[in-house]
C-alpha cells in the first residue's frame, strides 16, 4: 500500500515485516527513529515473537548481534556515523564469523569536528570489512533493499549494510509503497543458520587461524560476495516478480544509451543529479548517471560494461580518503582502466552540505568545457580555506581550524544578512 | 546455601571425590562420565589455572543444564590454547567473537534461545581478568544493569598473560609485570588502583555473584550450580593462578590459590542482590609472606633488598579483607561456608 | 553441521594434539610404606585393613587382618600399639586409634564366628613348636596355612603363655582369648599342653620333625638380693601374675609395694588393688619420662589408685617396713644414689625387675648361640643349629606379644623356605611416608574416639576389662580418620587437578592410570596427593 | 512543484507542519516530499522544515532555497533569521500573527509582493480557542489550504485526523477549519475592498 510515510517509518516497518528474531538499539542520530520504531512494534505486541534489546553501546548493539545470530536467530540493528566506528571491531568480526546480520546505515560523517549531517564516510570506514553494502537512492528502495537483504545475507551467510542517506531519507517524509506481510513471507524464507550454536552438536566457533589457513579464510570471503554479484540481480528480479517494483540490483542507469558523459554516484543524490542531467539534456548535452547500489561487492563488470560508452566519468561522492581523493572514484578508475575514458573526482555533500542542482549543473557545464579538473570539491568556500592557511603561516597557535572557519562563516554569514 | 561438610571421611570436605560418599554428593570433577568441557590436547602452559578452573565451572555448569549449554569466550590465553585451528579442546557449544564483548555476544546468544523457545539452554560467558575488568567492563556492566540471563565467569590471573604478562586494574599491589617493572621506591604495581569487580557487580543488584578459587572445588561448584538455579544476571569470579605470569611453579597452582584465600587476600564469599550472604572462612590464617614467596613476580621484596614495608602493607590489604567480610570465624578450622548476618 | 572452513571447528578435535611431548618429568604412582605399617612389629599392613573398614567392609579388614596376625582381638586389647606413636596423624591432630578398630574387628570377627582362611595343600613336613604363647601360636597358624604339620607343645595346661600367666584379665578378658586359640587350632594343630620340652634334638629327632621353632619365652622373674627379714612378704611379679591366672591368689596383706617400672609393675600394682590391697605403691629408680612402662597404663593404674614412688630404690625391707634410698638422675639420666633414704609400711614387695628365658632344653643343640640370656638369630628366625628357629621373648628384641606374633609369622616364612628348600625372598621395602609426603589440607581434623573406661570403682574391686570397645560407629569414624599414608585411596584428586585430563580412573579399587598422550608433567597431581601416593621422576631421554 | 519552507522555533511542530503538508497533498494524489532542515536544535532554537508538491515524481533531495511560499510561525524569527531567502515577489507568505505586515514592519518590504499571497492569521489565537494550547500548527496549515490552494481543507482534515488520536485530532481538525474559514473571510475583504 503506497504510503506517505517517513524513510526511517518505512524502514521500521519493512523491518518487522521480515520477522526479525533479536534487535538492539543504542541510540544515534540519524539512525533513531528507525529504531524507536522497531522498538515500539515489539512493546506492543506487533512484532513477535521478538526480543528488543537497549545496549550501552553500539559495540554491544553489534555484539549482541553477533551472539544472537550464530545461535540462530535472524538480527537486525542499525547505526550511524561514530556509532558505526564504535562497532567497527565488531563489523569485522560479523563478516569473519559468517554471520547473516542486517544491519541499517543512516550515514552520516565523521568527527572530529563533530557533525551529524550526512555523508558517506561512515560507510566508507568499514569498505573492506567483509560486510556487502548496499545503497538506498529513496526510501521506497530503502525499505524495499532490507527485504532483500535479510534473504541475500542469509543465503550466502554474509551480513548485509543497508545504507541510506541520513536526515535526507531518513527523516524525510515521503510516498512508499509498503508491502504485505504475506508478499514477504513468501520472499523471504524462515533463516536456517550454515551453522549454529546448539549444545547437542557442539562445535566451536570462532577459532584462532594462523598464517596457514588465513588467506584461504580471506579468500573465500571474497568469493562469497562474487557470489554477491550474481544472487544480488537475481533477487532484485525475483523482487520485481512479486511486488512489479524494481529495487535493488548491482547498478541503475538513467540516459546513459548515447551518454559520453556519465555521472556516477551513490544514494539520494542521484536524484539531484538525474533532475541536473535532465535540464542538460535539454541543453542538448550527451548526459547520463549510473547509480551504483551494490558499493561492496563492487560489480566491476557490470560498471565497465555501463560505462563502456562514455569518455568522460565524473564520480560524486559524499566522502573521501584523504590525502588522495574520492573512495568511489579510485574504485571507478580500476574498472575503466584501459578503456579512453577519464575519471573526475568530485567529492561532495561532506558534513551535510547541500548538493543542489544549480551547483552540479555547473559542474556538468565546467566538464562539458572541458574545465573539470581530476579532483574537484565542489561549492567548496575557497576563501575561508585561503584564510586559515595563511593564519596558520602566520602563527604558530593558529588554533583549531573548525572553530576558525565556523568564526569566518559567521561573521561573513552575518554581513550578507546585513547586506539584504 | 550451605555445602554439608564431608568431616571425617579421611579426606574431610576437600578433596576432589571420596569413594566413601554417595554419588551425588561428590564432585561433578570426580565423575569419570564428566563432561570435560575443555578436553586433552590444548596448549596451556604446564600447570595452568585457567583451564583448570574453566574445566570445573564449565563441567559443573553442563551438570547443572544437563548438559544445554552454550559457552561464550573473549579473547585471551583461554580462547588461544584452546581453539587453535584446525583443533580445538572444546566439547560443548562454544563462540569466540572479541576480547570485549563477551557479555553482549553471550546476552544475543541468550535472546536468541528465548525467542527460539528454547529457554532450557543456558548461556556462560567467560573471560579473563582483562576482558572483564578492563575491556570487556562497559558490556559487562550493561549486561548485569539489564539483568541478562546470562552466568559471566571471571578467570582472574591477575594480568595480561596473553600478551605476556602486563598489569591489569585486577593485578594487585607490588605484583611486577612487563609494565610494572621493579623499578624505582615502589617496585611492581602501584598501590590505590584496580577494580574490585565483584563489589562493582554487587553494586548492580544482580542476583548472584560469587567469588571463589580453583583450591577449592567443592566450593566452586557448588556456587556454579547456585548460580544455575537463578535466572538473570551472574557472575562468578574466580581466582586461577598463572605459573608464567606469577612465577610460580607449574604444581604450586593451587597451592597458591589456597593460600590466596588463606591469607585473605582473596576473599571467597557469595552475595544475592547486593548482599553478602556467605563467606568462605579462613581455615588456617596464613602470614603474606608464605603466598608471596612462592611467586617471583613479588621476588623482589624478599631479595637483596627486602621490602618488608610493602609486605606490611599487602598485609594490611589482607586484614582489612578479612575484617570486611569476617573471614576469621570461631570454627576457622573448619572452612565450611558459614551463612552471615548481613 | 557442515562447518565454514577454520572459523568453525568440530568438537574435542584438540585430542589430535599430543601435548606429552612437552614433559620433561612424569608422574608416577608410588605405594609408600605408611609409618604404621613400619612400625607394627607383627608386620600387619594396617593401612590395608583400615581402608577396608573405612567403607564398612568389617569382614574384609578382619580378613586382611589375620594375613598377618591371627589373634587381632587380643592384639587390640594388649599391643602397646607402636603403629599410633608412629601415626603420622599425630602431627594433625592425634593418632588413629588403630588399636581400639582392631580391637573392634576382632570382637565383630568372634561375634560372628569368622573363620580363618583355609589351609594350603599339605607339603608333608611336620614342624615342632615349642611354647603356645603369641609367637609359637602365631608361627603354628602360619605354618598351617602353608600346609606343613604342625605340633604345638606348651609345659602349662592351656594354652597363650604369658597372655595368658602374665596380664591379668581386666586388660585381656580370658574368653577373648580362648576365642582366639581356638580358632587356630581349629585349623588343625596338634596340641600337646602340660609337656615340658628338656631336650629339643631328643623331641625332634623322635617326632622326626623337619624343623623346630622354639617359643619358649621369658617366664622366669628376675630376683635381686634385698635384705629382707623373714616375716617379710617378698614376690617376684611374674609368679604373682601366674597364679593370680591360675586362680590361686597368694595373700599379700593391705599395703603392697611394687619395685620396677615397665609394664609388669604396673599390672602386678594393679592386680594388687583388685586383690583388695589399699595402698599400692610402685618405687621405680628413675622418674616418669625414663619409665619403660606404656604411658596409658600408667594413667590407668593412676586412676585406680595406685600410687608412685619416683627417684627411689628399695635398700632393705624388715618387719613391715621398706627403707627407701632416694636417687637422683645424674648427667646422662642415671639414677645416682643420694645418701638420703626414708621409710614405708608395706605388707609385702612385688619384684617386677625383669624376666629370664629358661634354656636348659638347648643343652643338646649344640649350635644355638646364646647370648646374655636369649638365642642368637639370623634374619629367618633360624638359631646356629640347622632347623632350629627361635622368637620372641626368648631371642634379642622387644618382650611384647606383638613382637612375638610378628617373629612367629617371620619364623614360620624362615621355616618355609628351609624346609622346602627355596630361597626367602624378602619384597623390597618401599619407602616410608613420612608426614612431609602427605598434604595435610585434604584432612580435616577430628579428634580420637576416646574408649569409654568402666568407672574406675568397678574396675579397682574386680578383674573385669578395663578399656571397652568401640561401636560400629565409632570404630567407622576412627578408621576413617585414617590418612592413608603413602598409598592411594582413590580420593579423585589427581583425577580431578589434573589442567590436561590426563589421568585416566580405572574405576572403584582400579586407581588410576596417567595418560601420558597428554600429561605435561606439571605435578599438580603430586602436590596435591593427600597421601603422598604420586612421585616425580625425570623423562626417560 | 510547489515548494514550501517553515519556520519556526523547535518544539511548535515546525517538522509536523510540513509532514501534514505532504500528507494532505499525498492523500489527493500528487508526489509530495517533507523534510526538516536537519540539525540537533534544540527547544526554542529557529528551525526550519520543508515541503515540495509536485504532479510526478520528486528525485531532488536539496534543501528548497527558492520557495514557493512561506509560513513563518513565530514573529519573533523576524528580525533573527533569514527568513525571505530565495522567495520571488511571486511568492506567499504566511504569518502566524494578529498584527498587520505594517503593524510587523514588513509592509516596505513586501510592497512588490502580490497582497492575495499575503496573510497574517492569529493561528495562535484559534489554536488558544481550540486546543487549550498554543499551538497553531493546524490552524496555520488551515490558513495555508485556503490561501494557496495546494491542499484542500478535507485533506488536511484527514491528515490531522490520521496524525493525532481522537479528541485532539478533532479540536486540530476544528482549529484548521477555524483558520480555514478565517482566511477565506479575509480574502473576501480583501476582495471587497479592492476596488477601493
Amino acid at each position: 500500500m503506497l504510503r506517505q510515510i517517513e524513510g526511517s517509518r518505512a524502514v521500521a516497518e519493512t523491518v518487522a515485516l521480515c520477522r526479525p528474531e533479536v534487535v538492539c538499539a543504542y541510540p544515534i542520530s540519524p539512525q533513531t527513529h528507525i529504531i524507536e520504531a522497531v522498538g515500539a512494534m515489539v512493546k506492543e505486541g506487533l512484532l513477535s515473537p521478538c526480543e528488543f534489546i537497549n545496549v550501552e553501546s553500539e559495540f554491544a548493539a553489534m555484539s549482541v548481534s553477533i551472539g544472537a545470530s550464530a545461535a540462530g536467530a535472524r538480527t537486525y540493528t542499525a547505526t550511524a556515523s561514530q556509532g558505526l566506528l564504535f562497532m567497527i571491531e565488531a563489523v569485522y568480526n560479523a563478516a569473519g564469523l559468517g554471520l547473516p546480520i542486517v544491519m541499517t546505515l543512516a550515514n552520516r560523517a565523521i568527527g572530529a569536528p563533530i557533525n551529524i549531517w550526512n555523508d558517506h564516510s561512515d560507510a566508507m570506514a568499514v569498505r573492506d570489512s567483509g560486510w556487502i553494502q548496499l545503497f538506498a537512492e529513496t526510501n521506497q528502495e530503502a525499505a524495499d533493499l532490507h527485504v532483500q537483504a535479510f534473504r541475500l545475507a542469509e543465503e550466502l551467510s554474509v551480513p548485509v549494510m543497508v545504507c541510506m542517506d541520513g536526515f535526507i531519507l531518513t527523516h524525510a517524509v515521503e510516498g512508499v509503497d509498503m508491502l504485505e506481510q504475506s508478499v514477504v513471507d513468501g520472499f523471504l524464507p524462515p533463516y536456517e543458520p550454515r551453522q549454529v550454536l546448539d549444545p547437542d552438536d557442539p562445535v566451536s566457533i570462532g577459532a584462532m587461524v594462523g598464517p596457514e589457513a588465513f588467506e584461504e579464510v580471506r579468500y573465500l570471503a571474497h568469493l562469497r560476495q562474487m557470489d554477491a554479484l550474481v544472487r544480488i540481480p537475481a533477487i532484485a528480479k525475483a523482487f520485481e516478480e512479486v511486488t512489479g517494483r524494481a529495487s535493488g540490483g548491482l547498478l541503475r542507469s538513467y540516459r546513459t544509451e548515447d551518454a559520453d558523459t556519465i555521472v556516477v554516484a551513490l544514494g539520494s543524490v542521484l536524484g539531484t543529479i538525474k533532475d541536473a542531467v535532465d535540464i542538460r539534456r535539454d541543453a542538448g548535452e550527451r548526459v547520463g548517471v549510473v547509480g551504483i547500489t551494490s558499493f561492496r561487492p563492487f560489480p566491476r563488470e557490470a560498471v565497465r560494461e555501463a560505462l563502456s560508452k562514455a569518455s568522460r566519468i565524473i564520480v560524486i561522492e559524499k566522502a573521501f580518503s584523504i590525502g588522495f581523493g574520492g573512495v568511489l572514484a579510485t574504485d571507478v578508475a580500476l574498472v575503466v582502466q584501459g578503456s579512453n575514458s577519464k575519471v573526475f573526482s568530485v567529492v561532495a555533500g561532506l558534513g551535510g552540505r547541500a548538493i543542489t542542482r544549480r551547483s552540479l549543473e555547473d559542474l556538468l557545464a565546467q566538464s562539458a568545457r572541458g574545465d573539470l579538473k581530476s579532483l574537484t570539491f565542489l561549492d567548496l568556500d575557497g576563501a575561508a580555506v585561503d584564510r586559515e592557511r595563511t593564519r596558520m603561516a602566520n602563527t604558530r597557535r593558529s588554533g583549531p581550524s573548525a572553530e576558525n572557519l565556523l568564526r569566518d562563516v559567521g561573521t561573513e554569514h552575518a554581513a550578507s544578512k546585513v547586506k539584504s | 546455601m550451605t555445602r554439608q561438610p564431608v568431616r571425617f571421611y579421611q579426606v574431610g570436605s576437600f578433596a576432589v571425590g571420596n569413594r566413601l560418599l554417595d554419588d551425588e554428593d561428590r564432585t561433578v570433577q570426580s565423575n569419570p562420565n564428566r563432561t570435560n568441557s575443555i578436553d586433552s590436547g590444548h596448549r596451556a602452559c604446564q600447570g595452568c589455572g585457567e583451564v583448570l578452573g574453566a574445566r570445573y565451572a564449565l563441567d559443573a555448569a553442563m551438570r547443572a543444564s544437563n548438559g544445554q549449554l552454550v559457552a561464550v569466550n573473549a579473547t585471551g590465553c583461554l580462547e588461544v590454547f584452546s581453539t587453535p585451528y584446525p583443533e580445538t579442546s572444546w566439547r560443548i557449544a562454544w563462540l569466540h567473537s572479541l576480547f570485549g564483548n563477551a557479555p553482549a555476544v553471550a546476552t544475543g546468544v541468550a535472546a536468541a534461545m528465548r525467542v527460539k523457545g528454547k529457554s532450557e539452554v543456558r548461556v556462560v560467558a567467560q573471560a579473563g581478568d582483562g576482558g572483564t575488568v578492563d575491556i570487556g567492563f562497559g558490556c559487562l556492566s550493561g549486561m548485569f544493569e539489564r539483568n541478562d540471563d546470562v552466568l559471566f565467569i571471571c578467570y582472574d590471573n591477575q594480568g595480561y598473560m596473553n600478551t605476556g604478562v602486563q598489569r591489569s586494574a585486577a593485578t594487585p599491589p607490588a605484583a611486577r609485570t612487563a609494565t610494572t617493572v621493579t623499578a624505582g621506591p615502589e617496585p611492581g604495581n602501584v598501590f590505590g588502583q584496580g577494580k574490585d569487580l565483584p563489589r562493582i557487580a554487587m553494586a548492580h543488584d544482580i542476583p548472584y555473584v560469587a567469588t571463589a578459587t580453583v583450591a577449592d572445588l567443592h566450593d566452586l561448584e557448588q556456587k556454579v550450580e547456585r548460580a544455575m538455579e537463578i535466572h538473570g544476571a551472574r557472575y562468578l569470579h574466580v581466582l586461577v593462578p598463572c605459573p608464567l605470569g606469577w612465577g610460580s611453579a607449574s604444581n604450586e597452582t593451587i597451592h597458591i590459590a589456597r593460600l590466596a584465600k588463606e591469607t585473605g587476600l582473596f576473599p571467597v564469599f557469595e552475595a544475592e542482590h547486593g548482599t553478602v550472604t556467605a563467606v568462605s572462612p579462613i581455615r588456617r590464617r596464613t602470614p603474606v609472606e608464605e603466598y608471596l614467596k612462592l611467586q617471583r613476580r613479588y621476588a623482589h621484596l624478599f631479595g637483596q633488598t627486602p621490602r618488608p614495608d610493602i609486605v606490611a602493607r599487602l598485609q594490611e590489604i589482607a586484614d582489612e579483607n578479612i575484617a570486611r567480610y569476617g573471614l576469621i570465624t570461631n570454627d576457622s578450622e573448619d572452612s565450611v561456608s558459614t551463612g552471615v548476618t548481613a | 553441521m557442515e562447518t565454514p572452513f577454520a572459523i568453525t571447528l568440530d568438537a574435542g578435535t584438540s585430542r589430535a594434539n599430543h601435548t606429552g611431548s612437552w614433559r620433561i618429568e612424569r608422574p608416577l604412582y608410588v605405594d609408600r610404606l605408611p609409618p604404621c605399617n613400619n612400625a607394627c612389629p607383627a608386620g600387619e599392613d594396617i593401612q590395608g585393613w583400615l581402608y577396608e573398614a573405612e567403607s564398612g567392609n568389617y569382614e574384609a579388614a578382619w580378613r586382611k587382618l589375620v594375613e598377618v596376625n591371627p589373634l587381632p582381638a587380643v592384639m587390640g586389647r594388649i599391643c602397646f600399639h607402636p603403629c599410633e606413636t608412629a601415626c603420622n596423624r599425630v602431627q594433625v591432630d592425634d593418632a588413629v586409634g588403630i588399636n581400639a578398630v582392631e580391637r573392634f574387628l576382632g570382637d565383630l570377627a568372634i561375634e560372628h564366628g569368622w573363620t580363618l582362611p583355609a589351609t594350603a595343600l599339605d607339603t608333608g613336613k611336620r614342624i615342632l613348636v615349642v611354647g603356645a604363647g603369641p609367637a609359637g601360636l602365631s608361627a603354628t597358624y602360619h605354618l598351617r596355612r602353608l600346609g606343613h604339620q604342625v605340633r604345638l607343645v606348651d609345659s602349662a595346661e592351656q594354652l597363650g603363655g604369658m597372655m595368658r600367666y602374665g596380664i591379668p584379665a581386666y586388660r585381656l578378658p580370658r574368653a577373648t582369648l580362648d576365642a582366639e586359640i581356638a580358632r587356630i587350632v581349629d585349623v588343625g594343630v596338634e596340641v600337646v599342653v602340660g609337656h615340658a620340652v628338656r631336650d629339643i634334638e631328643a623331641e625332634r629327632r623322635a617326632g622326626k620333625f623337619d624343623a623346630v621353632f622354639l617359643a619358649v619365652g621369658a617366664q622366669i622373674g628376675k630376683r635381686v638380693d634385698i635384705p629382707a627379714g623373714d616375716s617379710s612378704k617378698v614376690i617376684d611379679a611374674v609368679s604373682f601374675l601366674h597364679q593370680v591366672a591360675q586362680g590361686d591368689p597368694p595373700l599379700l596383706g593391705r599395703r603392697v609395694a611394687v619395685y620396677g617400672g615397665g609394664d609388669t609393675a604396673l599390672d602386678a600394682a594393679r592386680t594388687a588393688r583388685r586383690l583388695g590391697a589399699t595402698d599400692a605403691v610402685i618405687i621405680y629408680r628413675r622418674n616418669r619420662e625414663r619409665m619403660p612402662a606404656h604411658g596409658e597404663e600408667l594413667e590407668q593404674a593412676l586412676g585406680e589408685g595406685v600410687t608412685m614412688r619416683w627417684l627411689s630404690t628399695v635398700d632393705r625391707f624388715e618387719d613391715g617396713r621398706l627403707v627407701l634410698e632416694t636417687m637422683r638422675l645424674g648427667d646422662q639420666g642415671s639414677p645416682e644414689p643420694t645418701g638420703e633414704y626414708e621409710e614405708l609400711d608395706a605388707d609385702a614387695l612385688l619384684l617386677a625387675l625383669g624376666q629370664d628365658t629358661d634354656l636348659s632344653l638347648l643343652e643338646g643343640a649344640h649350635d644355638v648361640v646364646v647370648n646374655d640370656g636369649v638365642v642368637e638369630v639370623q634374619p629367618t628366625m633360624m638359631t646356629g643349629e640347622d632347623g632350629v628357629f627361635a622368637g620372641g621373648d626368648a631371642v634379642p628384641a622387644d618382650r611384647t606379644a606383638t613382637v612375638a606374633v610378628g617373629h612367629g609369622k617371620r619364623a614360620a616364612r624362615g621355616i618355609d623356605a628351609y624346609v622346602m628348600g627355596t630361597a626367602l625372598e624378602s619384597a623390597p621395602k618401599h619407602e616410608l611416608a613420612t608426614f612431609d609426603t602427605l598434604n595435610t589440607w585434604y584432612y580435616t581434623d577430628a579428634p580420637r574416639t576416646q574408649r569409654p573406661e568402666l568407672e574406675r570403682i568397678r574396675r579397682q574391686t574386680n578383674f573385669e576389662e578395663v578399656v571397652g570397645g568401640l561401636t560400629e560407629e565409632n570404630a567407622l569414624f576412627e578408621a576413617r580418620r585414617c590418612l592413608s599414608c603413602g598409598n592411594c585411596f582413590e580420593c579423585d584428586n589427581c583425577y580431578g587437578v589434573c589442567p590436561d585430563n590426563a589421568v585416566i580412573k580405572l574405576g572403584a579399587g582400579q586407581r588410576y592410570q596417567f595418560d601420558f598422550d597428554f600429561c605435561k608433567g606439571c605435578g599438580i597431581c603430586v602436590k596435591e596427593c593427600p597421601c603422598g601416593a604420586i612421585t616425580m621422576v625425570p623423562e626417560r631421554i | 512543484m510547489f515548494q514550501i519552507r517553515i519556520h519556526g522555533r523547535g518544539g511548535q511542530g515546525v517538522v509536523t507542519a510540513a509532514e501534514l503538508l505532504s500528507v494532505a497533498a499525498f492523500a489527493e494524489g500528487r508526489h509530495a516530499q517533507a523534510f526538516p532542515s536537519f540539525g540537533s536544535e534544540r527547544m526554542g532554537a529557529p528551525v526550519v522544515s520543508f515541503c515540495r508538491i509536485d504532479d510526478r515524481e520528486i528525485r531532488t533531495r536539496e534543501p528548497v532555497m527558492v520557495p514557493d511560499a512561506l509560513i513563518i510561525q513565530d514573529v519573533t524569527l523576524l528580525h533573527q533569521v533569514d527568513l525571505f531567502s530565495g522567495l520571488s515577489s511571486e511568492g506567499y507568505v504566511l504569518v502566524n500573527s494578529s498584527k498587520s505586515f505594517d503593524e510587523l514592519g514588513l509592509g516596505e518590504f513586501l510592497r512588490t509582493f502580490h497582497s492575495e499571497r499575503l496573510l497574517t492569521c492569529p493561528a495562535t489565537e484559534f489554536a488558544l480557542e481550540h486546543l487549550g494550547r498554543p499551538l497553531p500548527n493546524a490552524a496555520l496549515l488551515g490558513g495555508f489550504a485556503a490561501l494557496t490552494h495546494q491542499i484542500t481543507l478535507d485533506a488536511l482534515d484527514r491528515a490531522l485526523r490520521d496524525r493525532f488520536d481522537g479528541v485532539v485530532g478533532e479540536r486540530n481538525a476544528v482549529a484548521a477549519a477555524a483558520a480555514f474559514q478565517y482566511v477565506i473571510e479575509q480574502e473576501e475583504g480583501l476582495v471587497r475592498a479592492s476596488p477601493n
